[in-house]
């Protein structure tokens, strides 16, 4: 933690970076993203179990850029996060330092993004237990117990984007839900427009989310909304061979195909 | 506010036999934005069209949907007739109500129904049309033609004198290809060098055609019109300006004995050669592989030799570029080699050859000057036995195709057999004798009638050496599958035609697909045989199929004319049915976030980045930006894009999407 | 080299000197064989002409006991026993429903994971490096290799030489000093199972066999296949009345010639079983030895 | 009360399915009339937002279908539309969507007769099902 610390005072003092994008200490036990640009501030950094919000998210938005080159600090889903935005064109090399502490405690200061795909693919993807469990559940659902479970959540959904502003593959100006010429995704938050925004946002992460869980823990009313694009991330990496947030040069699930390509439905 | 006409064609009986014009006519007029709408026996014919011009007149019509038969039929001609009155051709629809309703529906109101719908979808659709124009490419005039077989020759020559510009360019040290190794042709036994090497010539000689042989197809980009491609010029190990092709050279080389690629191993070759004396252009070339000075690094014997001191050991290979805006693949065939079959040998036996070996045996200029002689130990062979389909029409063999020309040149072969050694016996086993084509069949029976060619209906399961002499077993299907032993002297195989062993990455170079077999694929077999999938790239002779010389040579000059008719245009106009990125006003720019999924998902390549900078240069944001050359409207990338910042011209999601909200 | 080791009937009959020979041979290549308990009849000739699952049953059976032993592989000397071992194993790779029904059938579960090697497969891998020192008398003789019809076909599921012109016999009998002959007769047909009920056709078909051997000048045949033997051996006496010439050709198992220039005794390898006395035209050349390891192209193939 | 008809919305490319569909009708092959036919260049065009906004709009069942793999006019827009379908498909059941109104065929330019069984498959495995009934109540919700 202190060589974090001190590293962050470091690229803070030797003008290597102008902020550097953490976590701290928020109101009560809560801890918050801090974003650190005074060298005797980096005190306030810390790192433990209650860091889960995904720093990703930050890098690419237009307040964040305009302080100047950042330092991130961070765990497995950013570091992911960053992989899949450079495998689309969003992050490039030198655009920001990456920091980060091994599970020994040791920091983790990534030369490259090259050497973040090391890293990364060092670390076991597999869905944890648990999470399977969770898909399972819903899995062994009939379709009828599916559907209104589904609706049952949806209902309480009140489209307030938080699930898309927690999410750092999120990122475009406009989103589909603000198209309305034609409007493909009805903006009102009744039963279809709930549906219809869910089903288009776990399609639109299909390939690409890291599977950080944010939008979940971002929705104000509880909805499991990961849930969706964590079982299309398992889908493509059982049908296509590809985890999001692997590479930079990723191809993506959705633009790539393979003539061999399995399905049993096409008649 | 959209002024729709709808046109609702009866097309005599097929549309208003099961839909009620009237009602259709009826409920037309009640959608939102339909100012007029009317139904004609024959919408098609002059009257009818007519009727739409009027009204697009009267009723100023800013959009027309005529209800008829398949757009794949009639769309052309409407949208013509709507472009004649002024009205952009894009602002006309055709709801299908022939192939997709009244003829595939009884007469009930159900059909009626199902009419109306889809007029109802169509004019939704045209009231979200927008005009649009034809795209323009600029065409560079210059062909560039694969391959100088026969097929590549006439290709070139057609295009050349087309008066347009054309590159040549050939593997092999001399053009000629297949067509300079054979001794006579079928079915009128002229010569064929006689009648090739004046096109050889012609092709050397013409102002318009720039030769390059020895040379190899490097890479291809861009796109109909515009295609930059390059072309590795192997080094030749000679200064071609200073060579006079005396030949000196190749008598000095001491390395005499390496098998004659041209003479099909039949004969021999010194390292430094020319293929064939009246091989175009008459230059010899150093075979890197063999010579000694290259191995071993001593020899030079040709250097010293040479009058003109043209010899350069160390020229390297050349890269040329070049801008063409057409190409035409004629890179021909192999035929397989005699080792491909277990039951004849494995190639073993010296006196089992190929049918086109057999040729380089009987042309007046191989290596045993026409007369027959088998290569083991040169005699005259008494007794021939030529086996048709040594490979072709066998699935076991995974060739299941027909190779086509073997039956005519096997029957050749024979006749030239009997010619040349008239006491011989020439026995030809057969499994069907396919010989359509003009004096084709006749010169078949000539070969069986005239000749006395023995004609064995039946396979040949094994060939093998005994005693100097080569038993030949086979059955005669014609006398019950009764079994034949034959003891030849010399065994012919009609061996397959098969695909260059290069054709696939060939293929993939210039952007074309092939099929199973690797035979180049044309863009439709019957009504598009010499185009390709890609446009502007073109196909003629065997690189596709297996053809004989006439069809070759017809193809050529089809391919040729295809060539001279894009390059009659200074532009080429395309369809614009492509697709564009969304642009509008600063601070955005472009609702593209430049993630370029879609560059990966294009199967053309069209998409290319295009940086949006402020006034003084800072780069502002890198979208995507298709180039409309080179799209061909698919919309792949359309669905693909998430922010929806990509759209299809003609098929755009406003339309589409209106289109489902009609059903 | 360890390995399952499938008898089958010949060996134990008929064709016991095959079978003596390869265990007179085997200790000196270091060749271990278990046999694998209570084998069964593979049905050859018979079963796959009457009842498609009988047999792959029978095969099927005799597998799944290797496997069960934990064999991983199994040498099968007759060419008709491996002929049938190996289809079955193909056939059952090929149909998963099929393979669980004949488990049921064998009533235990057979999942194919023992390969079936042919003698030539084995003594070839064996013979890699040569065997230096071990041939003690160089087998000098020219010899025409047999393969019969069974043990290249069918190519596809075999997997083994060359179809119509196989070679792996060849390179072995150059290896213990012989000279194979390029001859035509390889591969073909024999008379096999014909060798009781239509002995004019074995008479016929092996006598050209014999034939073609003899012409090209070979002194003696040398086989892999019961079958083979029969019709060669046994039935020689019958083609050459058919042909009228006398061929007195001594027909050899692969295992006996091996076993002679290895310098085991003529009685361990049964060659006095035969019916067609094993001699040779008496000739010995010092320069035997040398030539034994520097195998010389036969005349045949020198040409190339 | 008569008999249910079916409301079934395709979405089909230009140059296989359609060619083919004109096919069944120059063959004169008779089949169900339930099928409104929407025309795309490419399956590759087909937004997977379409399939739900035909939903939307009431219908009971859709079809999609294009060239065979291999045969996409443009190359290569039907393998991008599989992998579209199959990970739509698979949401969709996750969601408890009914897929069983959701169909798929690859039928070419050829395959007129293919057509026409391919819709009264459809149309009559959708009868059986009845009217939509769960994402209609939720249409009702208004469309734009």
């Amino acid at each position: 933690m202190d060589q974090l610390r001190k590293k962050a005072r470091e690229l803070l003092e030797s003008g290597a970076v102008k902020t550097v994008i953490g976590y701290g200490q928020g109101s009560g036990k809560a801890v918050r993203a801090v974003f650190i640009r005074q060298p005797e501030q980096t005190e306030k950094l810390i790192l433990d179990e209650r860091c889960r919000q995904n720093l990703a998210v930050y890098l690419l938005k237009p307040e964040v850029k305009n302080l100047g080159k950042p330092a991130v600090v961070a765990r497995l889903p950013v570091l992911r996060s960053i992989l899949q935005l450079a495998a689309e064109s969003q992050l490039a090399d030198g655009q920001m330092v990456i920091l980060g502490i091994s599970p020994d405690g040791q920091l983790l200061d990534f030369a490259s993004l090259k050497a973040v795909a090391d890293y990364v693919s060092a670390q076991s993807l597999e869905l944890p237990p648990p999470e399977r469990e969770q898909l399972e559940q819903i899995e062994k659902k009939s379709p009828a117990e599916r559907w209104n479970f589904w609706q049952e959540e949806f209902s309480r959904c009140v489209k307030c984007y938080a699930c898309r502003a927690s999410c750092p593959l999120c990122y475009c100006s406009r989103c589909a839900v603000e198209c309305n010429q034609p409007q493909w995704i009805s903006s009102a938050s009744h039963a279809r427009g709930n549906l219809e925004w869910h089903l288009v946002r776990a399609m639109h992460l299909a390939g690409r989310c890291v599977n950080c869980g944010d939008c979940a823990r971002a929705c104000p009313v509880g909805i499991p909304l990961n849930l969706l694009t964590r079982k299309l991330g398992e889908e493509v990496f059982k049908d296509f061979g590809l985890r999001a947030g692997t590479t930079p040069e990723l191809k993506y699930a959705l633009a790539t195909f393979r003539p061999e390509d399995q399905e049993d439905f096409i008649r | 506010m959209s002024r729709i006409g709808v046109f609702l064609c009866h097309c005599g009986e097929n549309i208003a036999g099961t839909v009620d014009p009237g009602k259709v006519v009826e409920a037309a007029n009640r959608i939102p934005g339909v100012v007029h709408s009317v139904d004609y026996k024959y919408m098609c014919s002059d009257p009818g069209q007519n009727l739409i011009r009027e009204a697009m007149r009267d009723k100023r019509l800013t959009g027309v949907v005529v209800a008829a038969c398949s757009p794949r039929m009639h769309e052309p001609t409407f949208r013509r007739v709507c472009a004649e009155s002024g009205l952009n051709p894009f602002l006309c629809e055709m709801a299908n109500v022939r192939e997709h309703c009244s003829w595939v529906h009884e007469k009930s109101e159900l059909t009626t129904a199902k009419a109306i719908d889809l007029v109802r979808i169509m004019v939704e659709k045209a009231k979200r049309n927008r005009p649009l124009f034809p795209i323009k490419v600029p065409v560079t005039k210059t062909a560039l033609v694969l391959g100088g077989g026969i097929a590549g020759i006439q290709a070139s020559l057609d295009i050349a004198n087309a008066g347009y510009k054309v590159l040549l360019v050939e593997r092999d040290p001399s053009i000629g290809g297949h067509m300079a190794q054979l001794s006579e042709t079928f079915p009128t036994l002229d010569c064929s060098q006689c009648i090739l090497t004046p096109r050889m010539v012609e092709v050397a000689q013409h102002p318009n055609i720039t030769l390059h042989t020895y040379s190899e197809l490097e890479s291809v980009d861009g796109f109909i019109g515009n295609f930059k491609v390059k072309i590795r010029k192997k080094a030749r190990g000679i200064d071609e300006k200073l060579c006079t092709g005396c030949g000196v050279c190749a008598q000095k080389c001491p390395l005499k004995k390496i098998p004659s690629e041209f003479n099909a191993a039949m004969g021999m070759r010194t390292a430094i050669y020319t293929p064939f004396p009246q091989a175009v252009p008459n230059k010899p070339v150093i075979d890197k592989k063999r010579c000694t000075y290259y191995l071993k690094g001593k020899c030079k014997a040709c250097e010293k030799a040479c009058p003109a001191e043209a010899i350069r050991f160390d020229q390297p290979d050349e890269i040329i570029e070049v801008e063409t805006g057409a190409i035409v693949c004629t890179t021909g065939f192999e035929v397989l080699s005699t080792e491909f079959f277990p039951e004849y040998g494995y190639g073993k036996p010296k006196d089992i050859i190929t049918g086109l070996q057999f040729e380089r045996l009987a042309s007046a200029s191989g290596p045993t000057l026409g007369a027959i002689r088998r290569p083991s130990d040169g005699k005259e062979p008494e007794t021939v036995v030529f086996i048709a389909c040594a490979g072709s029409r066998d699935p076991a063999k995974g060739i299941e195709y027909c190779s086509k020309i073997c039956c005519m040149y096997t029957a050749k072969h024979a006749m030239l057999y009997k010619h040349k050694v008239h006491q011989g016996n020439a026995y030809v086993f057969y499994m069907d004798i396919r010989a359509g084509g003009k004096m084709y069949e006749e010169f078949v029976r000539r070969a069986i009638e005239e000749d006395g060619v023995k004609y064995i209906r039946g396979r040949v399961s094994r060939v093998y050496e005994q005693d100097g002499k080569l038993i030949v077993k086979g059955a005669d299907t014609l006398l019950g599958a009764q079994p034949v032993e034959i003891e030849a002297d010399l065994v012919v195989l009609a061996t397959a035609m098969v695909a260059n062993s290069g054709a696939e990455e060939l293929a993939k170079k210039i952007h074309v697909s092939y099929d199973s077999y690797h035979f180049l694929a044309e863009a439709h077999p019957k009504l598009r045989p010499v185009e390709t999938n890609t446009a502007g790239i073109f196909l003629a002779g065997a690189c596709q199929a297996p053809r004989d010389i006439p069809e070759t040579v017809a193809q050529a000059s089809a391919a040729a004319s295809k060539v001279a008719a894009l390059f009659s245009a200074d532009e080429l106009s395309r369809e614009p049915v492509i697709a564009v990125v969304h642009r509008t006003a600063p601070p955005i720019f472009s609702i593209c976030e430049g993630c370029f999924m879609c560059e990966q998902a294009c199967p053309f390549q069209a998409i290319e980045r295009e940086e949006i900078k402020t006034r003084d240069g800072k780069l502002i944001k890198v979208v995507a930006k298709v180039n409309p050359g080179v799209c061909q409207g698919c919309g792949t990338c359309v669905a693909l894009c998430r922010a929806k910042a990509i759209d299809l011209q003609g098929f755009t999601n406003e339309q589409v999407y209106a289109e489902v909200m009609a059903v | 080299m360890k390995l399952g080791y499938f008898p089958g009937c010949s060996l134990q009959g008929s064709a016991s000197e095959f079978d003596e020979s390869l265990q007179a041979i085997a200790p000196a290549l270091g060749l271990e064989l278990i046999e694998i308990p209570d084998w069964n009849c593979c049905g050859a000739s018979a079963a796959h002409n009457l009842n498609r699952l009988l047999a792959l049953a029978l095969p099927a059976r005799t597998l799944a006991l290797a496997e069960r032993t934990g064999l991983a592989e199994v040498l099968v000397p007759c060419s008709a026993c491996y002929s049938r071992l190996i289809l079955t194993r193909h056939e059952l790779d090929q149909d998963e429903g099929l393979r669980r029904q004949v488990s049921e059938i064998i009533g235990m579960e057979y999942q194919g994971t023992a390969r079936v090697l042919n003698i030539l497969e084995v003594m070839g891998q064996i013979f890699q490096d040569g065997l230096k020192g071990k041939i003690t008398k160089p087998f000098e003789h020219p010899v025409a290799c047999y393969y019969g019809c069974l043990l290249v076909r069918p190519p596809k599921v075999v997997q083994f030489d060359r179809p119509e012109d196989p070679r792996t016999m060849d390179e072995l009998m150059k290896k213990i000093g012989a000279k194979p002959i390029d001859w035509a007769f390889k591969v073909e047909c024999c008379g096999a199972g014909f060798s009781i009920s239509r002995t004019d056709l074995v008479a016929k078909l092996s006598s050209k066999i014999l034939a073609d051997a003899q012409r090209r000048g070979a002194e003696a045949i040398i086989v892999t296949c019961p079958m083979c033997h029969a019709n060669l051996d046994m039935r020689q006496e019958k083609a050459e009345k058919w042909a009228g010439r006398k061929y007195s050709m001594p027909v050899l198992y692969l295992t006996q010639a091996i076993g002679l220039a290895l310098g085991l005794p003529e009685k361990k390898l049964a060659l006095h079983q035969h019916l067609v006395p094993v001699s040779f035209p008496v000739k010995a050349k010092p320069a035997a030895k040398a030539k034994a390891e520097t195998a010389p192209p036969p005349a045949g193939q020198s040409e190339e | 009360m008569a008999e249910f008809e079916p409301k079934i919305v395709a979405f089909v490319c230009n140059w296989c399915t359609y060619a083919g569909a004109d096919l069944t009708g120059t063959s004169r092959i008779k089949y169900a009339h339930n099928v409104r036919m929407i025309r795309l260049p490419c399956t590759g065009r087909i937004d997977f937002m379409l399939l739900l906004k035909a939903f939307a709009r009431g219908a009971d069942g859709v079809i999609v279908s294009g060239c065979h793999p291999g045969d996409c006019h443009y190359t290569a827009g039907n393998y991008h539309a599989r992998r579209r379908w199959i990970l739509f498909r698979q949401l969709l059941d996750f969601l408890g969507f009914d897929i069983r109104r959701l169909h798929f065929a690859w039928v070419s330019a050829a395959e007129g007769a293919k057509w026409a069984e391919t819709v009264n498959s459809v149309v009559e495995e959708v009868r059986r099902l009845g009217p939509f009934q769960n994402y209609q109540q939720l249409a009702r919700a208004g469309i734009e």
